[in-house]
């Protein structure tokens, strides 16, 4: 593979120029296959994906992988020394301060060539909120790849794509109303459970059980 | 009266023994009721053991050993199934005609069974011996189409809808080239009655029987019926209207319990029956293979041919895969019947060339460049297919 | 000429049909209940508890350490550690399961367990014919019906049983020779003058005896 | 028929579906659901179908019906736990669905894989290789209408590749056989001689196979010209595996990546010229002869050696904050793992990227204006495993 070649700088600068105005962020992956991947603003995705995809010398022709990511609103907690006037002396004081970083959901591309055999390039469109019906661009119509992966992040992370032919529920049933990979998705509690033989599970279905066959007779 | 000819008519003496014992006026009609019961043991015992051959046979092409559970080497599976069947609950659709529902099945073997009213099952031994027995023939077996329909129409369920679609055009298009197929034969006879056509054959020159197939237009003629036989019969490859893989079950997949079964009954009838024609018209009927084989009794032989076609039969189905709809008609409209017109002319070449080799050539020549040249230019949707090469990347 | 390809293809089936009546490579079947297909000695279906000895319930390798509980991927491992302690197979004092239920309807045959597992006492079973009325209980299966002998597991598996045992018996060798290591220095311990601090002498007294 | 006097199509027009109430040639057209109960759908798939006649005017394909949202059991699962619930996304092709997760996870964490594991996974991904492609042309046959024939010669010498998965991983299809760093069991004495005299004996079968397929004109008239599939929408579709091949893209990941040891291995790549239904066919048959010579030089070459890496335990597995995509060429096409870890002992983010999915976004195309009959058989020929799709 010639991703050692293709170095995630030059591809940055080469869309910054031909995309004028396109807000890039890159994002460094700490992992030893170090693939680094592009954040690309929901306004540009399609023009940089379709630059992405005719470009001389970059031809990422072939869209791979699509997939959501829920980052969900994080607090962290730290203790910082803050240096306080208390009853008029400058004294040091620990104090917890509290940063909520706000969640958002990502939709994840994994582009390669196959005319140029290179790969893969990881672009990244991030929603402003995280709340179900967050909107990012479709990148259907110019990879027809993304169109069924797309419809299973909409499906599963609540993820609006704009521009996408044709958005439905992929896997779950057109009545199911919850995202079930997000993070705050809650198991509802009537399913039709296969009960192991200790759990809450059973439990619970011995419950419906007889609430059912109270509600027969 | 040898003890042969004894053996080969047992059957007429004992009916006529039977029906002696009736008052005069009724001996006609009981003769009758005989002949047709028979008739329908026979024809349904065959059935069954068709079934099972048709079953084992399929195993052993498939590396495996077909049922062999039910009795001694799984002889006695086609009882299971019949009690299987009578057993299982009748399922109607709500919404589907009920009488039509009902109808359809028994009309499809009612009609399968008529067929056989003027086969000749051996020496003397037809049912009828209609002057147009051949025609009747063909008329009642186009009855199985209603039948079909009527499965397909009345089951409303688009699958059965499109099965019975298919049944009807596919029968159809397959009775053109299976009735010229059979002229040919009636043209050289003379004549539309099966037992004259079947006497006509049985005679022998040395070792050699006058057997139609072994005539350039008789092999032509009797590979043509076959395949339209086939076709006529919903068997693979030619089993679109069921085409369980596409259309699940076809025109039958609403049935279920002894009305399916009533369906499977007709369908292996119809087989039989039609192989019973080819071989009336082609393959001699009752007569012995070799002069030399007389002694055998002629429904004997009779039989044997019979099972040797269904085994062709069983033979196909285990090997091709099925055709589309478009090219089943392309190749009934635009091979088969160029094919059964050429083969009528070389008929009638056959019959007023003189006796020798040049008239073996010619009209040999008449039905192989034809076949060459339609084989070639064989239209499957507009193109050619032929086996392809590859190339490889580096 | 049109034809040929299915021509090829029926003299094929009519070869496999004429060749199932010669050779068993064109008569695959096996006739199940009165044919088996020999043994295979990695097969695995659903995990065992191994036992030395005679008595299931004493010579269980299980020490309950619950690791099989925590790795299984669908979680179809129960178990309930017990309160007193038993010497396990290598001799030392160590829990034993009270309770050691695996729902053989829920678990996956993937012996992760078996993995996982340090004391060697989960193997996997190669016993395939299981069949139950009753939906939830049946297929349950408790440690008495889990329980099978060390001798059960040779002959299953013969190769890994026999690593299994040389293994566990250097173990206990080490054990025994580091606790008569163990004996020896309390002896000498207890032969030498009380000069020495009573203290340290007198909390190593009952550790030594708890583990012979 | 007005569309708002008909319930079922103001229910079509619902799912998307816009109805006209005539066809081309003026008739009534019929919406027929294909599925989930169908005996060709290879599982439960459903394709709602409307048709002109027998000519498809639109095809919708539904999934979901076997979705157990493998994904999000994986987040819950530790790393060595999801290994086995790979086995279960393509259950045809166990063993590569091991390496593919197996590689991403090495990909994550940076782990190397001794020598003679590196020859066990070629081994077993080549024989698996075989088996679905064997089988897959048993099932194409069979939705033709084969009554089986083909079908059981393909399970019969799937059976001897099964029975080699049994002696190897101890398990015939739900083989749970590699990890992070290598093989859980090395083979067993005598089993890369038992897997030479099959493979020594898989040519003959593919020879006996085409006598009975290749050449005959039923299948070549239901197959060539049907489904074609130009170069660049298969491209564009990101269409993987031998359906990519058979438009004539030359792209096979054994050779673009080269994972694993497959660099070593100079096989030949496949190309068919039409993108149809034959030359789907045809270029998995031309694998399986590719893969036969990869597992005669691997079983030559393997040497011995440890099968696992000493520095990586399969339990208490946590690799650094990162993420990685690793894939593989499965039999079925590209089949992707993309991870990402927070450091913890489970995955945070588990996404499979299956083959037999993504090769069905191209399935309307390819049936629009052909036969019901041949939906099932360019359905077939796109190989797809009902688990691996609705995941």
């Amino acid at each position: 593979m010639s991703a050692e070649a293709l170095q995630i700088e030059t591809v940055k600068a080469q869309i910054e120029a031909a995309v004028p105005g396109c807000l890039l962020e890159m994002v460094t992956n700490p992992s030893v296959c170090a693939q680094h991947s592009l954040v690309v603003a929901a306004k540009d995705a399609v023009a940089v994906a379709e630059f992405l995809r005719t470009a001389d010398g970059l031809k990422f022709d072939f869209c791979s992988n699509v997939t959501g990511v829920d980052w969900p609103a994080k607090e962290t907690v730290a203790k910082v020394k803050v240096k306080k006037l208390v009853d008029g002396v400058e004294t040091e004081v620990e104090e917890t301060q509290k940063t909520v970083t706000p969640g958002y959901l990502e939709a994840v591309y994994h582009l390669f060539s196959m005319e140029l055999k290179h790969g893969p390039l990881v672009l990244r469109q991030r929603t402003a909120g995280h709340e179900v019906g967050a909107e990012v661009a479709s990148l259907t119509p110019v990879w027809k790849s993304a169109e069924l992966q797309e419809r299973e992040i909409f499906d599963l992370f609540g993820v609006v794509f704009t521009g996408h032919p044709d958005l439905r529920r992929l896997l779950m049933w057109d009545e199911f109303v919850d995202h079930p990979m997000r993070r705050d998705y809650v198991d509802p509690d009537d399913y039709e459970y296969e009960p192991t033989a200790h759990d809450e599970i059973l439990r619970r279905a011995r419950e419906h059980a007889a609430a059912a066959q109270e509600a027969g007779r | 009266m040898t003890r042969a000819v004894a053996v080969d008519q047992m059957f007429v003496t004992l009916n006529h023994a039977l029906v002696a014992y009736v008052p005069a006026v009724w001996r006609p009609l009981a003769s009758a009721v005989l002949g047709v019961v028979t008739v329908m043991v026979v024809f349904l015992t065959l059935f069954a053991l068709t079934v099972l051959l048709e079953r084992k046979g399929l195993g052993r092409m498939q590396n495996r050993y077909g049922p062999n559970r039910v009795g001694p080497w799984g002889i006695l599976q086609p009882v299971a199934d019949g009690i299987k069947a009578i057993i299982k609950e009748d399922v109607v659709p709500q919404s589907a005609d009920h009488a039509v529902h009902f109808l359809a099945p028994v009309l499809i073997v009612v009609a399968a069974f008529l067929n056989y009213a003027v086969i000749p099952v051996g020496r003397g031994m037809a049912l009828t011996d209609l002057n147009a027995g051949v025609l009747f023939f063909f008329a009642i077996s186009s009855m199985v189409e209603l039948g079909v329909f009527m499965a397909g129409w009345a089951s409303r369920s688009k699958y059965s809808l499109f099965g019975a679609m298919r049944a009807i055009a596919q029968m159809i298009s397959y009775e053109v080239p299976m009735l010229l197929a059979a002229t040919a034969t009636v043209m050289v006879a003379g004549t539309l009655s099966t037992t004259r056509i079947v006497e006509m054959q049985a005679t022998y020159t040395g070792q050699i029987p006058h057997w139609f197939v072994l005539t350039p237009w008789g092999f032509t003629g009797f590979c043509l019926f076959m395949v339209a036989a086939t076709a006529e019969s919903n068997r693979s490859p030619f089993d679109l209207p069921e085409g369980e893989s596409e259309i699940v079950a076809g025109y039958f997949i609403e049935y279920s319990g002894f009305k399916f079964a009533l369906f499977f009954i007709g369908e292996y009838l119809g087989m039989m029956a039609t192989s019973a024609m080819a071989i009336t018209l082609f393959l001699g009927g009752w007569s012995a293979p070799l002069a030399c084989l007389q002694w055998f009794p002629t429904w004997g032989w009779f039989f044997v041919k019979l099972v040797a076609l269904l085994c062709g039969f069983i033979w196909m189905r285990g090997t091709l895969p099925r055709l589309r709809m478009d090219q089943l008609m392309n190749f009934s409209w635009k091979f088969l019947l160029p094919m059964t017109l050429v083969n009528l002319v070389a008929t009638g070449l056959w019959r007023f060339l003189p006796v020798g080799w040049e008239r073996w050539l010619i009209c040999g020549a008449l039905v192989v460049v034809p076949y060459a040249l339609l084989g070639r230019s064989i239209n499957w949707q507009g193109r050619k297919v032929a086996v392809r090469r590859y190339r490889y990347a580096e | 000429m049109l034809g040929r390809g299915i021509v090829e293809g029926m003299l094929e089936t009519a070869r496999n049909f004429l060749g199932s009546y010669v050779s068993r490579e064109r008569l695959t079947t096996v006739q199940y209940p009165e044919e088996r297909l020999a043994h295979i000695e990695n097969a695995r279906s659903f995990p065992f508890l191994v036992y030395d000895g005679a008595d299931w319930q004493a010579g269980m390798r299980c020490v309950s350490c619950q690791i099989c509980e925590k790795e299984c991927p669908p979680k179809c491992i129960y178990i309930e550690k017990s309160v007193d302690k038993k010497p396990d197979a290598v001799g030392r004092p160590q829990n034993y399961p009270k309770v050691f239920n695996i729902d053989v309807s829920v678990c996956m045959s993937c012996q992760i367990c078996v993995e996982v597992c340090p004391f060697d006492a989960i193997k996997m079973d190669v016993e395939y014919e299981l069949g139950a009325h009753d939906r939830f209980g049946g297929l349950l299966l408790d440690k008495q019906r889990l329980s099978k002998s060390n001798e059960y597991y040779h002959r299953i598996h013969p190769t890994e049983a026999a690593a299994v045992d040389a293994a566990l018996a250097e173990e206990r060798a080490k054990m025994q020779a580091k606790q008569q290591a163990a004996a020896a220095a309390a002896a000498a311990k207890a032969a030498a003058p009380v000069a020495a601090t009573p203290s340290a002498a007198i909390p190593s007294a009952p550790a030594t005896e708890g583990k012979a | 028929m007005s569309s708002a006097m008909h319930p079922a199509m103001d229910m079509a027009a619902e799912r998307g579906m816009q109805l006209s109430p005539a066809g081309e040639s003026g008739v009534q057209l019929l919406e027929v659901s294909m599925g989930p109960q169908h005996p060709s759908t290879h599982g439960v798939f459903r394709m709602d179908v409307v048709l002109d006649g027998e000519k498809v005017v639109k095809l919708k394909p539904v999934f979901g019906y076997l979705h157990r949202n493998h994904e999000k059991i994986a987040e819950k699962e530790t790393y060595l736990g999801n290994m086995p619930y790979t086995d279960r996304l393509d259950y045809i092709c166990s063993l590569t669905n091991n390496w593919a997760y197996a590689l991403a996870v090495e990909k994550l964490a940076g782990i190397e894989v001794p020598e003679r594991a590196e020859y066990l996974r070629v081994i077993t991904a080549e024989l698996t290789r075989l088996q679905n492609h064997a089988l897959l042309i048993g099932f194409l046959m069979q939705d033709m209408g084969a009554s089986g024939t083909p079908l059981m010669y393909a399970f019969r010498e799937r059976e001897k590749i099964q029975d080699l998965f049994e002696a190897l991983t101890g398990s015939r299809m739900m083989s749970n056989y590699m990890r992070f760093g290598g093989c859980r069991v090395d083979a067993p004495a005598g089993w890369l001689a038992e897997v030479g005299k099959m493979v020594a004996s898989f040519p003959q079968f593919l020879d006996e196979f085409e006598a009975l397929l290749t050449g005959n004109e039923i299948l070549m008239a239901r197959t060539q010209e049907v489904g074609v599939v130009t170069r660049e929408r298969a491209v564009n579709a990101g269409l993987t595996g031998p359906m990519l091949r058979a438009s004539g893209v030359n792209y096979d990941i054994r050779k673009v990546d080269g994972y694993g040891i497959y660099n070593r291995f100079p096989f030949r790549v496949p190309l068919g010229e039409h993108g149809d239904t034959y030359d789907r066919y045809m270029i998995r048959v031309l694998e399986m002869r590719e893969s036969v010579k990869i597992l005669e030089q691997a079983l030559k070459e393997i040497p011995d050696g440890p099968i696992q890496d000493p520095k990586t335990k399969p339990r208490n597995f946590r690799p650094k904050v990162g993420e990685a995509y690793g894939r593989i060429e499965s039999p079925k096409g590209e089949l992707g793992f993309y991870l990402i870890s927070d450091g913890t002992g489970t995955p945070y983010r588990y996404r499979v990227r299956p083959p037999s999915l993504i090769n069905l976004t191209l399935l309307e195309e390819m049936c629009l204006g052909h036969n019901v009959a041949d939906i099932v058989v360019i359905l077939g020929s796109v190989d797809i495993v009902l688990g691996e799709v609705d995941r």
